[in-house]
C-alpha cells in the first residue's frame, strides 16, 4: 500500500498546476465566464504542446498513453483553479469513445487531432426529458428515403460554439444505441445561461444526414462503450471536485484565521473551527476515493463502482464545503467581487452535469445489491 | 389556543388582497410583484416599486401602527405583518424601515425638528431611507463599528466607511451609526445619524452580489451634518439600534414567501418529465418533499411564535432568532432539494429557454446565501438562542 | 391567534403532570420496563379516577369529552416522564375505533369500561410482513365450515398480557377491511424483547370465531374510520415526542451548564451550545405544529395532514434531540444508570411505531402532490 | 500509488484468515467470534477469549513489532493492523494495550525489573491489563485529573477514583494515572502507575451501559504501591501517555468492522419483504443505502491515510482523529438508516424470536453511541483537526 504519487505525476501536477494558474485567476475566471467561447484559446494550445490534450491518448495518434490516476492529477488542479475547457469533454470522454468504437481511420483522424490539440469534439448527449440512462434517449436515427438521418435536440452541451464535431448519442427504431460522430456545421446552437456561466448549448439535429464514415461502430457493444467512457470521465469530474473543494476550504481557513470578530480571530469560535473540520475530514475522504478508482481503473481491478462513488461523494463534499466556505466569508461571501462565489456555483454545476446525485445512487445500488 | 386569524383580521386580509389584486392590474404591475426576486423584493428600489408604495399610502396602509397624534391610526401591530405577509407572498415591496424602526425611534426619541420633518414624509411614501450599520470589520460584531464622528462646533464631521448598506444606492437619506466616543466601552461611544443620501462627502460603490441584487459600500469624506441631524441623544445610539427589534417585532418575519416558493417547486415537478413519468411520481422526490414539507409547516409555527409573542407586547427575542434561523436554513435547503429534483437542466438560468420553473430554483440557490450571513449570521442567532433562550455561559 | 391554552387546559396538564410525577420517577420507569406488565396498575386507576381514561370519549359513555389538544396535553407529560401506559392504544385510538365503529351496544359496554379504567381494549394489527397500509395486512377472516373465523399473526402488540380484548385489523377474501373486536382469552401471546423495554407482544390468531358482535360495523367505511383513530394517535404520539425532547433537552442544558471541563462549563463552548440552539429551535417547531394538528382537528379544520406531519417531524426531532443531549452527556449519556438513555431508546421506538416515518412520508407526499 | 497491500502483507493476512478459521473449529468459537458485539468485541473479557490469545500467541502473533531482545519479531507495525483488521473482522479480541501502548512504554521508559516482569507475560498472553485515565472531573480534559498519589517512603499511596474502566473487572493490572504533584501546571504533576488489580485498596464498582456491555468506576482507598511500580521517572506520566498514541498509531483503527455491518444489512434487506417486495427493491432505501455506500468507501480511505502514514513512521494524529471521528458518526448513521431502513420490527431485540438481523441494529443503535463519546469525543477529534490539521487558532 502506497498512496504517494510517483516522481513523474508530481512533475505532471506541478505543470499542470502552473500552467491552470498562469492562465487562470480568479479575474481571468470571471472574466471567461462572460466570454464567448468561455474558455481560453491560449491556454489550450500551452495544454497541447505540454501534452495533457493527449494525456489518455494512444501513443499511436500522437498521445501520453498516461492513465486514468494522472488524468485525476490534471483535474485536481483544473478544479482547484476552476480552469474552463474542453479537457474533460474532448480529451477525456471523447477520447475514450474514439479509442473505444473509433475505425482506424477515424482514430487516426480524430484522435490524433484531439492529441495535438487541433480539434474539438464534444460528445452531445443530454436531453431534457430523459434521465441519464439511455433507455429515454429520444434523438432518433432513421431511415429516410434510403438515407439514414437524424433528428434531435442535446442539451448543455459544453463548448458546442468551439466544437468540430459533436459525438452524438442516439437510438434507433429498434431501440439499438449508437455513437455518430457529426461535424459542427450546419448544427442549430443555441446559448444556455446558466448557473455556473460555462459555455454551455442546445444542439438541434434535424435530419442530419449520416453515413458510415459517421458512425463509431467497431465495437460491438456501444452502450457499454458509452458508460466506460462517462465512468473516466467521472473520475476526472470527481477529482475536479476535490480540487475545488480543497481550494475553498482553504481559502475560509485562511480567512477564519485573520478575520476578527469580538476581538478574536473568528478560527477560535469553536463553531467556525468545527464547519472547518468536518469539511478538511470530508475532503480527504474524497480525496483518495477518487485516486483510489482512477488507480483501480489503470491498474485493471474493479473500478466502476469506485468511480461512480467518487463522483457521488465528493461533488457531495464540495457542495457542503463551498456552502460552508461562503457562510465563514459572511458578506464575502456572497459578494460578486470576492472568490467564494465562484466555487459555490462550480460546486452545483459539477455535481449536476455529467450524471447527477439521482442516477449515481441508481447506479450504485445496482451493484451494491447485485 | 386558536391558529386562525380573528375575523376583523381576516376581513383585513381580505381587504388587501383585493388591494393587491386591483394593483396588478395597473402598468408596471410586473415589477411590482415579482415573487422571483427572493429576499430583496422586499425593497423600493424602482419607480415603479416607489409609485406603489404611495399607492400602499393614500389607501391608508402606511404607519397603521403609529399612534393618530402623527399621523397614525393607532391599529395593533399584528395589521403591520398581515400587510407584510400579504406583500411578501406576491413579491411586492414590503412596508419596512420608514414605518417601521425609523419611524418609531424618531417618534419615541427624536426631536420635535426631526419628527415634523421626516414622519409626514415616511407616512406618504415620499422618502427612502438606507440603513447604515455594517461595517468592513464591524459583521457579526456589529458594535465594534469604527465610522467616526466628531463634534466641530454645532456639527458633526462623519469619516469612514459602512459595508453592505442594501439600499444605498437608491435611498434619499441613510440612518447611519457611527461612533461619538471613543473612550468609553464600545457600546456606549456610538450614536445615531440622519444624513442625506446625496451628500457630497458620500461615495456609494457598489457590490454586486452572487445573488443578482446589488449592495454598496459607502464612504465619508468629512461628511458634515448639523447637531440636530443627531437622532435622540449622543452615545444612545446602540440602544436605539438595539430597540428597533422591538419596533419591528410584528413586521420582518414573513412565512409566506417560501410558501409560495414550495407551491412553484410542487407545480414545477407535476409538470417535469424524467423518463416518461413526471418527477412528482418519482418515489425519492417524494419523501424528501414531504419531509421538507413537514419543516416548513414546523417553520411557519416558529414565525407563529414570533407574532403570538409580540401581540402580548413581548419582545420576541429569542423567537424571532429561532425563526430567523430555521427559515434561512430551510430556504436554502428547499433551493438544492429542488435543483437536485429537477436535475441538470435545473442548472439553466431565467435567460435560457429551456430553464425548467424558468430558472427559478438556480437563482433562489445563489440568492438565499445571503439569508444566513445578513441580518444576524445563523451563528449569531444560536448564540442568541443559547444565552438568551437556554441561559447558556458565554 | 391565540397560542395559549385555556385555563381549563393549563389544569389539565398540571394534574396530568402531578399524576404522571408522581408514578414516574426514573427509578421506576427502569422497573417499568422490566416488569411483567410494563405500567402501574395504581397508576392506571388513578388515570381513570381523574377522567383521563375517558378523556377523548363521549359523555354519554363516562368520558370527558374533550378534544384532541386536551389528549396532546396529556401524552405531552406522558412523554415528558417516559410514563408506560395503555392510554395511547386503548384510550386514544381504540376509544376512537369504538366511537367510530361501534354499535350502540358495543358502545355501551366497551367505551363505559375504557372510560371507567375497568377495561383495556387493544388495537393488533401490525404484521411482520405488511407496511403500513392496509393492502397487506394478511389476517385473514374467512368463512369455514358456515361459522366466520380469523387467523393471522400480528406483532408489536402492546400491554398485550394486560388487555381484556384486541381490536383486530383483519382483511377478508375480497380485500375488504374489518375491525374485530375479540377477547383475549385463548389467543397466543409471545413477549418480543425491544429496544425501549416496552410491553410489546406478538398475538396469534388462530381459527379464531367471529360472530357479529365482535364486528365493529356501524360505519361502512372501516378503513377510513381506521384511518381517522389511527390519525388521532399519531397526534398523541407526536405530543409524546415534544415531551420528551424538551425533557432530555433540558436535562442537557443543565447538564452543560454544570459540566465543567478545560475550567469552564461546557456549555459555554459553542460546539455544545449550537447543538442545544439547534434542536431547542426544532423542538419548539415540533411542538406547535403538533399543537396545531390536534386544535385544527378539533376545529373542525382540515388536519389530516398536519398529524401526519407532526408525527412524521416531532419524532425526528426527538431522536436529533436525545442524540445530542446523549453526546452532551458524556459518558453518562451512554451509562444505563443515568437517564439520558432512557429517552434514547424511547426516541427511536415512537418514531417507528404508530406509523413509520417512511409511511408518514408516503402519505405526506400523497395529499401534497393531490 | 498502490491500494493493495503487498505480496508478503497479502501472504500473511491468507495466513491470518487460515488461523482464524482453523479456531473456529475449536469449542468455544461462538463467543471468540462474535461480530454482533460492537466496539467491545475488542475484549478479552472471557476464559474462551483468554485462551484464544494464548493460541494466538503460540502462533506467534504476539508483538511481532516488538524488538527481538524482548522477544518479539522486529516486524513493521503494519503486520500488527492486518492481524487486528482480520480479527475485527470476524469480532474476535484484539491485541491491544498489552502489545501495544503498555508494552511499547515499558520497552520505551521502563526499569529493567518492570520489563522482566511484565514483557514475557504479556507476549505469552497470561496477563490482561485495565487502562485507568477517565476520573469523574477528568473527561475530555484528562489532564485534570485528580487520583492522588502520595509519596510515603519508599512506597507510593494512592487515593481516589477513576471512571469508565472498561476491563477492571477482568484485568489482573491497572495500568493507572496518578498526580504526584499538584504543585505544577496540570499536565506536568502526572505518573503512571502498576498496581495489582487484586489490590485490596482497591473497590470495582460495576457501571452498565446502553450499549450492555459493562464499564466500571474504580475506588482506591489507601492503596500502596512500591516505587519501582511507578513507570519510568516521576511526573512524566503525561509525556507516556500522549506518546502511546504514537504506539499504537496501527493498530487502533480498522475499518473492517463496519464493512462487515454494512454487508449483513445488504443481505437483510435482500431478505426482508414488505408489502410483497424485498427492501431491497424499495427506491427510497437503495438510494440512501447508495449514499452511505460511498460514505463507507471514503471512511475506508480516511483509515488508509492513518496506516500509510504511520507506515512512514509520521504519527498520524490529524489523520487518526479524521478517521476516528468520520467513522464513527457514520457507524451511528449506519444503525440508524438500517433501523428505519427494516421498520418498526427493527425494534425487536435480539432475544425475540421475530427480531430481522436477530436484532443486530437495535443493538448497534445502542452501542454505537458510546463510539463517538469515548476514546475521545468527536468534539475532541475536530478540535485536534482544527488546531494541528488547520492550524487554527484556539
Amino acid at each position: 500500500m502506497d498512496l504517494d504519487f510517483s516522481e513523474e505525476q508530481i512533475m505532471l501536477r506541478e505543470s499542470a498546476a502552473r500552467l491552470c494558474d498562469d492562465f487562470h485567476t480568479s479575474l481571468s475566471v470571471r472574466e471567461l465566464e462572460k466570454s464567448d467561447t468561455g474558455f481560453c484559446r491560449e491556454f489550450w494550445c500551452e495544454s497541447a504542446n505540454l501534452g495533457l490534450c493527449g494525456l489518455s491518448v494512444s501513443e499511436a495518434y500522437g498521445g501520453a498513453e498516461l492513465g486514468a490516476l494522472e488524468t485525476a492529477v490534471v483535474h485536481e488542479e483544473i478544479g482547484r483553479t476552476l480552469t474552463p475547457s474542453p479537457h474533460l469533454d474532448c480529451c477525456v470522454i471523447s477520447a475514450a469513445l474514439l479509442s473505444g468504437a473509433g475505425s482506424d481511420a477515424q482514430k487516426t483522424q480524430w484522435l490524433s487531432a484531439i492529441s495535438s490539440g487541433d480539434k474539438i469534439i464534444i460528445p452531445a448527449w443530454q436531453e431534457a426529458k430523459a434521465g441519464n440512462d439511455l433507455s429515454h434517449i429520444s434523438t432518433r436515427l432513421s431511415k429516410s428515403d434510403k438515407r439514414w438521418v437524424i433528428n434531435g435536440k442535446k442539451m448543455l452541451v459544453p463548448y458546442a460554439n468551439s466544437a468540430d464535431a459533436f459525438i452524438v448519442l442516439a437510438r434507433d427504431e429498434d431501440q439499438g444505441t449508437h455513437l455518430l460522430l457529426i461535424p459542427a456545421d450546419n448544427l442549430i446552437l443555441h446559448r444556455q445561461a446558466n448557473h455556473a456561466d460555462q459555455n454551455l448549448f442546445s444542439v438541434t439535429l434535424e435530419e442530419v444526414d449520416v453515413s458510415a464514415e459517421n458512425r463509431l461502430s467497431s465495437n460491438e457493444n456501444i452502450a457499454g462503450c458509452w458508460d466506460r467512457a462517462m465512468l473516466k470521465g467521472i473520475i476526472a469530474t470527481a477529482a475536479q471536485a476535490v480540487g475545488g473543494a480543497s481550494r475553498i476550504l482553504i481559502m475560509a481557513n485562511e480567512y477564519a484565521k485573520v478575520r476578527q470578530q469580538f476581538g478574536k480571530p473568528i478560527g477560535s469560535f469553536q463553531s467556525i473551527a468545527h464547519y472547518l473540520a468536518d469539511r478538511a475530514t470530508e475532503i480527504e475522504g474524497a480525496r483518495y476515493l477518487t485516486y483510489q478508482a482512477a488507480w483501480a481503473c489503470d491498474a485493471g481491478e474493479e473500478w466502476e463502482q469506485l468511480a461512480l462513488m467518487a463522483k457521488l461523494h465528493a461533488t457531495a463534499v464540495f457542495r457542503r464545503s463551498a456552502v460552508d466556505s461562503v457562510q465563514i466569508h459572511g458578506g464575502m461571501g456572497f459578494s460578486a467581487e470576492a472568490d467564494p462565489q465562484l466555487y459555490y456555483r462550480r460546486a452545483k454545476h459539477l455535481q449536476l452535469m455529467h450524471w447527477d446525485p439521482d442516477y449515481l445512487e441508481h447506479r450504485v445500488a445496482q451493484k451494491v445489491f447485485g | 389556543m386558536d391558529f386562525r386569524f380573528s375575523e376583523r383580521e381576516e376581513h383585513f386580509i381580505a381587504e388587501v388582497k383585493a388591494f393587491i389584486e386591483e394593483q396588478k392590474q395597473l402598468p408596471g404591475a410586473d415589477d411590482v410583484f415579482n415573487p422571483n426576486r427572493e429576499a430583496d423584493s422586499s425593497l423600493s428600489d424602482s419607480e415603479e416599486r416607489r409609485a406603489f408604495n404611495r399607492r400602499l399610502s393614500k389607501a391608508g396602509y402606511l404607519g397603521m401602527s403609529w399612534g393618530e397624534q402623527y399621523g397614525g391610526q393607532g391599529k395593533e401591530g399584528i395589521y403591520d405583518y398581515l400587510l407584510n405577509e400579504e406583500l411578501a407572498t406576491v413579491g411586492a415591496p414590503l412596508i419596512g424601515k420608514g414605518v417601521g424602526c425609523i419611524g418609531k425611534t424618531l417618534i419615541a426619541h427624536g426631536s420635535e425638528k426631526l419628527k415634523q420633518e421626516f414622519l409626514p414624509q415616511i407616512l406618504n411614501a415620499e422618502i427612502e431611507f438606507a440603513l447604515g450599520y455594517s461595517e468592513p470589520s464591524a459583521g457579526s460584531d456589529l458594535a465594534s463599528l469604527r465610522l467616526k464622528a466628531d463634534a466641530v462646533g454645532d456639527d458633526w464631521v462623519l469619516n469612514g466607511q459602512k459595508m453592505w448598506t442594501t439600499s444605498a444606492h437608491f435611498a434619499d437619506w441613510y440612518w447611519v451609526a457611527a461612533r461619538t466616543d471613543t473612550n468609553v466601552a464600545k457600546h456606549k461611544g456610538i450614536s445615531v445619524f440622519l444624513v442625506p443620501m446625496n451628500h457630497p462627502g458620500l461615495t456609494v460603490t457598489a457590490i454586486e452580489t452572487m445573488g443578482d441584487h446589488r449592495t454598496n459600500q459607502v464612504f465619508f469624506d468629512n461628511v458634515t451634518v448639523p447637531g440636530d441631524y443627531l437622532v435622540g441623544e449622543v452615545n444612545k445610539g446602540w440602544l436605539y439600534v438595539c430597540e428597533a427589534l422591538d419596533y419591528e417585532r410584528f413586521t420582518l418575519y414573513t412565512v409566506g414567501p417560501i410558501f409560495s416558493k414550495f407551491n412553484a417547486l410542487i407545480e414545477s415537478l407535476k409538470n417535469t418529465e424524467r423518463n416518461g413519468k413526471p418527477l412528482s411520481e418519482h418515489p425519492i422526490i417524494r419523501s424528501k418533499i414531504a419531509s421538507i414539507a413537514a419543516e416548513l409547516e414546523a417553520a411557519k409555527m416558529l414565525q407563529r411564535r414570533v407574532i403570538s409573542a409580540a401581540r402580548k407586547e413581548q419582545v420576541p427575542t429569542v423567537e424571532a432568532a429561532m425563526y430567523k434561523l430555521y427559515s434561512t436554513e430551510l430556504g436554502r435547503r428547499l433551493a438544492n432539494l429542488a435543483m437536485d429534483a429537477l436535475g441538470p437542466m435545473s442548472l439553466l438560468r431565467h435567460e435560457s429557454e429551456d430553464a425548467p420553473a424558468h430558472g427559478k430554483w438556480e437563482h433562489s440557490y445563489r440568492a438565499t446565501v445571503v439569508d444566513t450571513i445578513g441580518g444576524g449570521s445563523s451563528e449569531v442567532q444560536k448564540n442568541i438562542i443559547a444565552r438568551r433562550g437556554l441561559g447558556l455561559p458565554s
